[in-house]
């Protein structure tokens, strides 16, 4: 059975909630009364639910399989950070109460934030942005204040690898950077000596993965974040890729000045189809005074005191301001710290190590039928890289892709990073078994074979997902972004 | 280590297969004195579900919760009671669980509900259509004015004093990088918004006026001389809708003329959650689409003709367009968005209404109760479910000692604007069908008390 | 993708729950170590998830679409019953706590009693039976001791008609009692005069299930329960179908001396795949002497009191003892009483109402199609009942019922009542919409069609679901009871 | 009516179809006298969920529940960590929401787990196979001792006197009616177990020995020479465990030879619910499994030779043999038996012994801190995580006094024998994984205190 749209199915006159009748007052709304139809449709509480089960059952999820999206770290969500998040001290407390009724929330806040910094070993941080890309924005606008409190304006170039995500472009884009690509080697890493080459007095700093988009360590990135030091320069760290080095390396050892860390990614908060996300940044010493409000500290008689607008002047006068509303993503800080003290040092340790075996083992059972550009280069972190190179003639990435959806599997990322022709790259997590494993490898085996032998069935994977490749050019050709009743909008044209 | 399926046995197996030794083989590229042999120290060890949850629950208990206190705060975050099927939807797996929908043939349960959601989206807001969702309504709010500055190829943007100040600190922060010039002010203790103050300031460098409806004080006015305005000088009608459940009784801005509306939906469906997650809403006019940030669901077909959903116009984003896409956004609020779209699919317009009507008429009963008492002056003339008493007294501290007694009456405009000392008297109570009239009972009584 | 069993995919190394350490202490076990390897196969929590999700899938229920098992009432479960259900007031609280620690506990019983003694017009209820055959064999041994009581110890015939469910005789020749048949006049109703020229000094008393399993009201209901007390015997009424007239007809006022209520079927609490359901039992003032143990009375000042072993001798001694440990099935107690205070007097009244309509509304839209054998006796209950006459030679219900899977719904109950030949019963519930009514009948009324002209592959249905039909044969000749590791049984052999 | 989808519109068009003129012309067949024309007099009319909520949750608060005291019940009932995924399973719309799996194509989720459950718990309790599940563990025994006499044809049945009262309760009160006659006593304080009695009285109308392990009291013995000595008369041996979490530990009753072993599985992952739904087991021999009651799963093929599971020896069924059935069960407790399954599964053989050894660990430390307790007396030798204690004084009063104090002491062998003046001063004590030595620290100074 197809299922409709609730605008197929509903009726303005049907609502699936029961609301105790309003007592008759006259109204104060300014003779602003809403007459018109809005439009919305509803559903008693039986059909309700019906919809949206059966439309959840037409997605795949983490739940369902191996997720393995390179540079996302589809991870399993532990559900008892579900169940932290839904205690009603977290969940049911307003973002403005008087600080001293929610003492437990600041707490949540500070020992988050304690748990960063140690496994970062950074000086600062700011928790309020409400993703990875906000998370960059604000590492990028704490490099842009630090730069113009030393006066220093003329630093208008931000140096950025060609395989970035390309959240990090847009941010430096966005805070009025230009920005300037820089090359890779061969074995797939900054190229160190070509980078000191540009770094100069135009430079405000660069923007590095680490570990890389292509799946390996920055080894230089000591290195390079003294030469970028050296030239005057601060040193951006994209944390998207965390998760293969947490509570085995500390990036703060590494020389870098500003990193965000996805808490949807390492941390296990649920994705749920594409966010909330959270994206704390850790900051050096160098750019710690320029932090954003609010934030949280503790006070000598061990009470947690808020700094916001108010009390900034004095205590910081350097922070660049406010980035979002009210503390940031509450509900995801007590399910990354949920999921933190249940690891432990010792557990996060072994997430790393767990991470980067999988990739590897799937790097080594694949090398020998899919193309790895980067095998030669020694083992991978926590995601393995692929490319098209070896297929037959007209077969691509997306076929690959398609076909694997037929094997019961989400696909892997696609044509990503760019310097890879027709990419995949396969970040299996550390909570995928074994069997997982040898049985996504099996897939893959198979549908590389076929793309190699020039399999035709092939081309029009999906065969046996809920919907067959789905037309996108002419969606974007004719964008149709809302429902519009046939009947009226055949009346119309 | 409850979460991780490898036993030692697959490991060694599997470091066999790789041709490593031992796990340290995979880290070589990492410099020496990066490494550690053992956890990262002065940091705990794993813990029990159990011991963490009672951890947890400790901290959760240092909280008042709303639940447990006459509660009566909003502001740009509101108390509504969700229906418990909300919370079913959004924990099945299959939602919580999946990724951005990049795959759409095994992704059209959270592309319908995306599409489903911005259709519901365009049509509360009143405009022709919708985004699938923001971070929150200060994001949200920000992206309108750079994109106003896109459409408009103007950099000077005057925000309403009645804007909520941490959505006017956002873009304050942003436009100091961006280079953006801001007009802002204070807000007055009046029962007019500043409107009128507004179309006078339009000019022809001005690429929008930002206004809030109802605003941070809960007054309400009409924004259509503001929209016709805006619109003889070629700039834009920016509004901001921080309580959603209002457009249930108030007309909606699209409805007026404005441009771009952006929101907060927490209202519906999402919950309290001390800030965040919340769900930024972004609706606007057809003619403005390819301006537009964030993502967007589109209907399509596959290649069996069969309806499907897909993420489209992505060329306008960071994963294409790099340096050049119209935001640097990626994650958005997709499971807030679910939980919204769900609420909004269970009340119908109906069931909104209703809600709606019994909000207003709550506050309209407990502002007259609170006229009543010494000390207490009722502010707004017009108001949805939130309105400013002046108080004869600073109110912050007011607040704090009520909040001492388990009363949480409402946000003082103290703390919102800490310098400000004409609005120091100044508290916002929202009141929400939530409230009860013990509550009611409750708050009058801590104020008779407190101004006593 | 097949999912394995734990037995296949776990191990004993294996554990997804993480324990702190014992304190080493001697050990007192009374020298009684298991020594030897339990066998019990361990998952790590993503696995665990992912395990139950997938099996979760392969299942139909009522979240996914119409449930039309008739006699079950498969109704919308509200998940405002679950959040209640999970306060820890009610979920955290043990069965021995004192009395003044649960008087909560105790206030759901008592209020949850009231609205079901007012709903039925009884004396008296017994709450701890654990389902609706445990509610049977409670009002029947409330029968026997009444019986015995007076001294009538000579009445070993209980009365069942033809159409009753299994578990009717079955409680009757559990309790010790014989069974005789009643017969049916041609409409489906209980023969009110074979029924009086049955009655005699042997005869305990009967049990009628009303509305019955033809989907009719005893109409004569009255003059049947007159009958039999004139007689001296007692009624016993199965509530299975209760949902029909809830709210609008009292079963009291018709004259009956025990009924039980099936709390997840009228009542909304979950079926579960089979259970937990909760059958408190309400009895005539002529029962109520025997209730069992343990109930729940309100003392003068308002408190709470349980009466158990303790107190009975002394306040009931008529009481024929205790069916089970503890006080019932308190989860299901807030359940059923969290979905009553939602629907209230009117909205429980509209529950029997639109059970009827839909009932009704399918009889009529598929009577043209489907052979329906009490079609002319006039309206239905909350049921409506078709026969396999008319279907091509070679067709069966089970085909129907079978093609049904393919159309994506459940099917219908199959034979049963064993009155009518290939029985199909179907009950939609009042929580069904009538467009999904109108699919269902869609689909039905094209089965029906096919059936009728002989399409043979209707006998190979389904062919869409998870399974095709099963060899039960197989399974009940050969049982396989329990999973053995294949390598050990053939060891074995 | 948030539950009912039906508009009047709707209504009046099924009216139409149907041939009524009103819904009152469906209920013709109702008799004039037993019609009302509104609601049922007296009672409430429907409710917001808000509402309703905010009653119940009222009611909840009104009991003390064991996480917000230092708890220490057991008998029969056991507070254990259930892993937050064993709630998220079980809420799962397709388990939560199914019918019993009548049609085993679309089933296959609920079929496949009752067949691991069944593996589960016949592994568990040491037997051959297992049931599906049963009402809880006292109708379990009940079933087990009418299933001993049909096994043997004969009619007694010796129960232990360590066997929990209230299962004693159930079939005295069953007997009644079938006529089996059941002899029984009071247990004494003393460290061991009536074993030797039992085996004392077994003779050749003994259909079964029935003895719990551990027994109410707490106490372990071997029972395999009492096994013995059954068989040996042709006798069977049911053994009763009320508290699963011990066989993690303990021999299994089926590893010492009882042929039966019934028992309350609430243990794992269901939960304290005051009493129910709990999951009642039932294991036997292979030989006596066409004399078992409840529902039994199968494995089979269907038509394509792909392995599935039916619900399979229905012949033993009430629906199917009517008054022959083995049982008149219908029902089971099939979600409790899908929280008990998981649960086993997170734990595995490896956590389960965690476990138990933990709580038996606990126990111990428990027991030696009362010991020095003036006033208090350890009866048992052995125990797993239960134990008995003989007080200076009767129990009951001091289990109120330390209720009232907010420590919930533990059983008082007063409560569930009201009658019995030697075991009024007996309190059973459990200890579990949930206990902190806080709560250990909390009972020992509450029991100085009552006995000073």
């Amino acid at each position: 059975l197809e299922e409709p749209l609730i605008f197929e199915r509903g009726s303005v006159d049907v609502t699936g909630v029961d609301i105790e009748d309003a007592p008759k007052v006259a109204s104060r709304l300014g003779g602003l009364e809403r007459n018109r139809d809005i439009g919305l449709p509803g559903l008693s509480e039986p059909e309700t639910v019906r919809h949206y089960t059966r439309l959840s059952r037409q997605n795949y999820a983490i739940d369902l399989g191996l997720f393995p999206l390179g540079s996302c770290t589809m991870k399993h969500n532990p559900r008892l950070n579900e169940r932290v998040a839904r205690m009603p001290g977290f969940a049911d407390v307003h973002p403005l109460q008087p600080v001293d009724t929610v003492q437990g929330a600041f707490a949540v806040v500070d020992e988050l934030a304690d748990w960063l910094l140690k496994l970062t070993n950074m000086t600062s941080i700011a928790m309020s942005p409400k993703a990875g890309a906000h998370g960059e924005l604000c590492g990028v606008l704490c490099i842009k204040s630090a730069l113009e409190k030393r006066g220093d304006t003329e630093r208008k170039i931000v140096l950025v690898p060609e395989s970035a995500h390309g959240t990090n472009p847009a941010t430096a884009a966005f805070a009025g950077f230009k920005v300037e690509n820089i090359p890779a080697t061969p074995e797939g890493r900054v190229d160190l000596e070509a980078l000191k080459a540009r770094l100069g007095p135009d430079v405000a700093g660069v923007m590095i993965t680490n570990p890389n988009t292509c799946g390996l360590f920055e080894r230089d990135m000591k290195a390079i974040s003294d030469a970028v030091h050296d030239a005057g320069g601060y040193v951006y760290c994209d944390g998207a890729n965390f998760n293969a080095i947490v509570g085995r390396v500390r990036p703060g050892d590494l020389g870098i000045d500003a990193m965000h860390i996805n808490l949807h990614k390492t941390f296990s908060t649920p994705h749920g189809g594409g966010g909330p996300g959270s994206g704390p940044v850790v900051l050096s010493e160098a750019l710690a005074p320029f932090a954003p409000l609010p934030f949280v500290t503790r006070q000598a008689d061990g009470s947690l005191h808020l700094v916001e607008e108010e009390t900034v002047g004095e205590d910081h006068p350097d922070s660049f301001g406010r980035m979002t509303a009210f503390h940031g993503q509450m509900g995801m800080f007590t399910r990354a710290l949920t999921y933190i003290l249940s690891h432990g040092a010792d557990g996060l340790r072994q997430v790393a190590e767990d991470s980067v075996l999988n990739a590897n083992y799937i790097l080594r059972s694949l090398e020998d039928v899919l193309e790895a550009p980067f095998g030669p280069s020694g083992p991978c972190m926590h995601e393995a890289i692929f490319s098209d190179a070896g297929l037959a003639e007209g077969f691509s990435t997306l076929d690959i892709a398609k076909a694997l959806i037929d094997e019961g599997f989400h696909p892997m990322t696609m044509y990503f990073p760019l310097v890879v022709h027709g990419a995949m790259l396969i970040e299996p997590t550390e909570t995928e078994s074994k069997g997982s494993l040898d049985q996504f490898i099996g897939a893959l085996r198979s549908v590389a074979g076929r793309a190699k032998a020039g399999d035709e069935t092939l081309k029009s994977a999906p065969h046996f997902a809920p919907r067959r490749r789905l037309d996108e050019t002419q969606a974007a050709r004719k964008p149709m972004l809302v429902w519009k009743d046939p009947v009226q909008a055949e009346a119309a044209e | 280590m409850r979460y991780l399926p490898l036993t030692d046995a697959d490991r060694g197996e599997m470091l066999a297969r790789v041709g490593a030794a031992t796990i340290d083989d995979l880290f070589v590229d990492v410099p020496e004195h990066a490494r550690f042999d053992g956890p990262i120290p002065n940091l705990p060890l794993h813990a029990s579900e159990m011991a963490v949850e009672r951890h947890m629950g400790r901290l959760s208990r240092q909280n008042l919760s709303a639940g447990d206190a006459p509660f009566f705060l909003g502001c740009g975050a509101y108390r509504h009671h969700v229906p418990a099927s909300v919370d079913h939807i959004i924990q099945r797996g299959e939602f919580l669980t999946a990724y951005t929908p990049y795959q759409p043939e095994i992704a059209q349960g959270t592309l319908q509900m995306m599409f489903e959601f911005q259709t519901q989206v365009a049509r509360l807001l009143g405009c022709d259509l919708a985004n699938a969702s923001m971070y929150d309504g200060s994001t949200a709010c920000w992206e309108a004015i750079t994109m106003a500055r896109r459409v408009t190829r103007r950099a000077k943007a005057i925000l309403s004093s009645g804007l909520h100040p941490h959505y006017v600190s956002v873009a304050n922060t942003m436009a100091k990088f961006t280079g953006d010039v801001l007009e802002t002010g204070l807000p007055e203790l009046t029962a007019e918004p500043d409107t009128a103050s507004l179309i006078d300031r339009i000019d022809d460098d001005t690429s929008c006026v930002v206004v809030q409806y109802p605003d941070i004080l809960g007054r309400v006015s009409d924004l259509s001389e503001l929209a016709a305005a805006c619109h003889a000088k070629k700039a834009l009608l920016v509004a901001v809708v921080t309580e959603p459940v209002a457009l249930g009784a108030l007309k909606a801005p699209g409805e007026m003329g404005a441009d771009i509306v952006v929101g907060e939906g927490q209202a519906l469906g999402v919950g309290l959650q001390f800030g965040g997650p919340y769900c930024g809403l972004f609706a606007c006019s057809e003619k403005l689409v390819r301006q537009m940030p964030g993502r967007l669901t589109g209907e399509t077909v596959d290649a069996e003709g069969k309806r499907g959903f897909v993420l489209t116009l992505s060329t306008r984003e960071q994963h294409i367009r790099r340096e050049k896409a119209t935001s640097n956004i990626c994650t958005s609020s997709v499971l807030c968005a679910l939980a919204m779209s769900v609420h909004m699919t269970l009340l119908g317009e109906k069931g909104l209404r209703q809600l709606a009507a019994r909000n207003h008429a709550r506050a309209c009963q407990t502002a007259d109760r609170l006229a009543k008492v010494p000390g207490v002056e009722v502010v707004n003339d017009s108001f949805f479910n939130e309105f400013t008493v002046k108080l004869s007294k600073e109110a912050r501290p007011v607040v704090r000692d009520l909040a001492d007694k388990g009363v949480l009456a409402g946000v003082s405009l103290g703390r919102l604007w800490p310098d400000a000392e004409a609005l120091a008297n100044g508290l916002v109570i929202a009141v929400t069908e939530t409230v009860t009239d013990e509550d009611i009972e409750a708050l009058t009584s801590g104020l008779e008390e407190a101004l006593a």
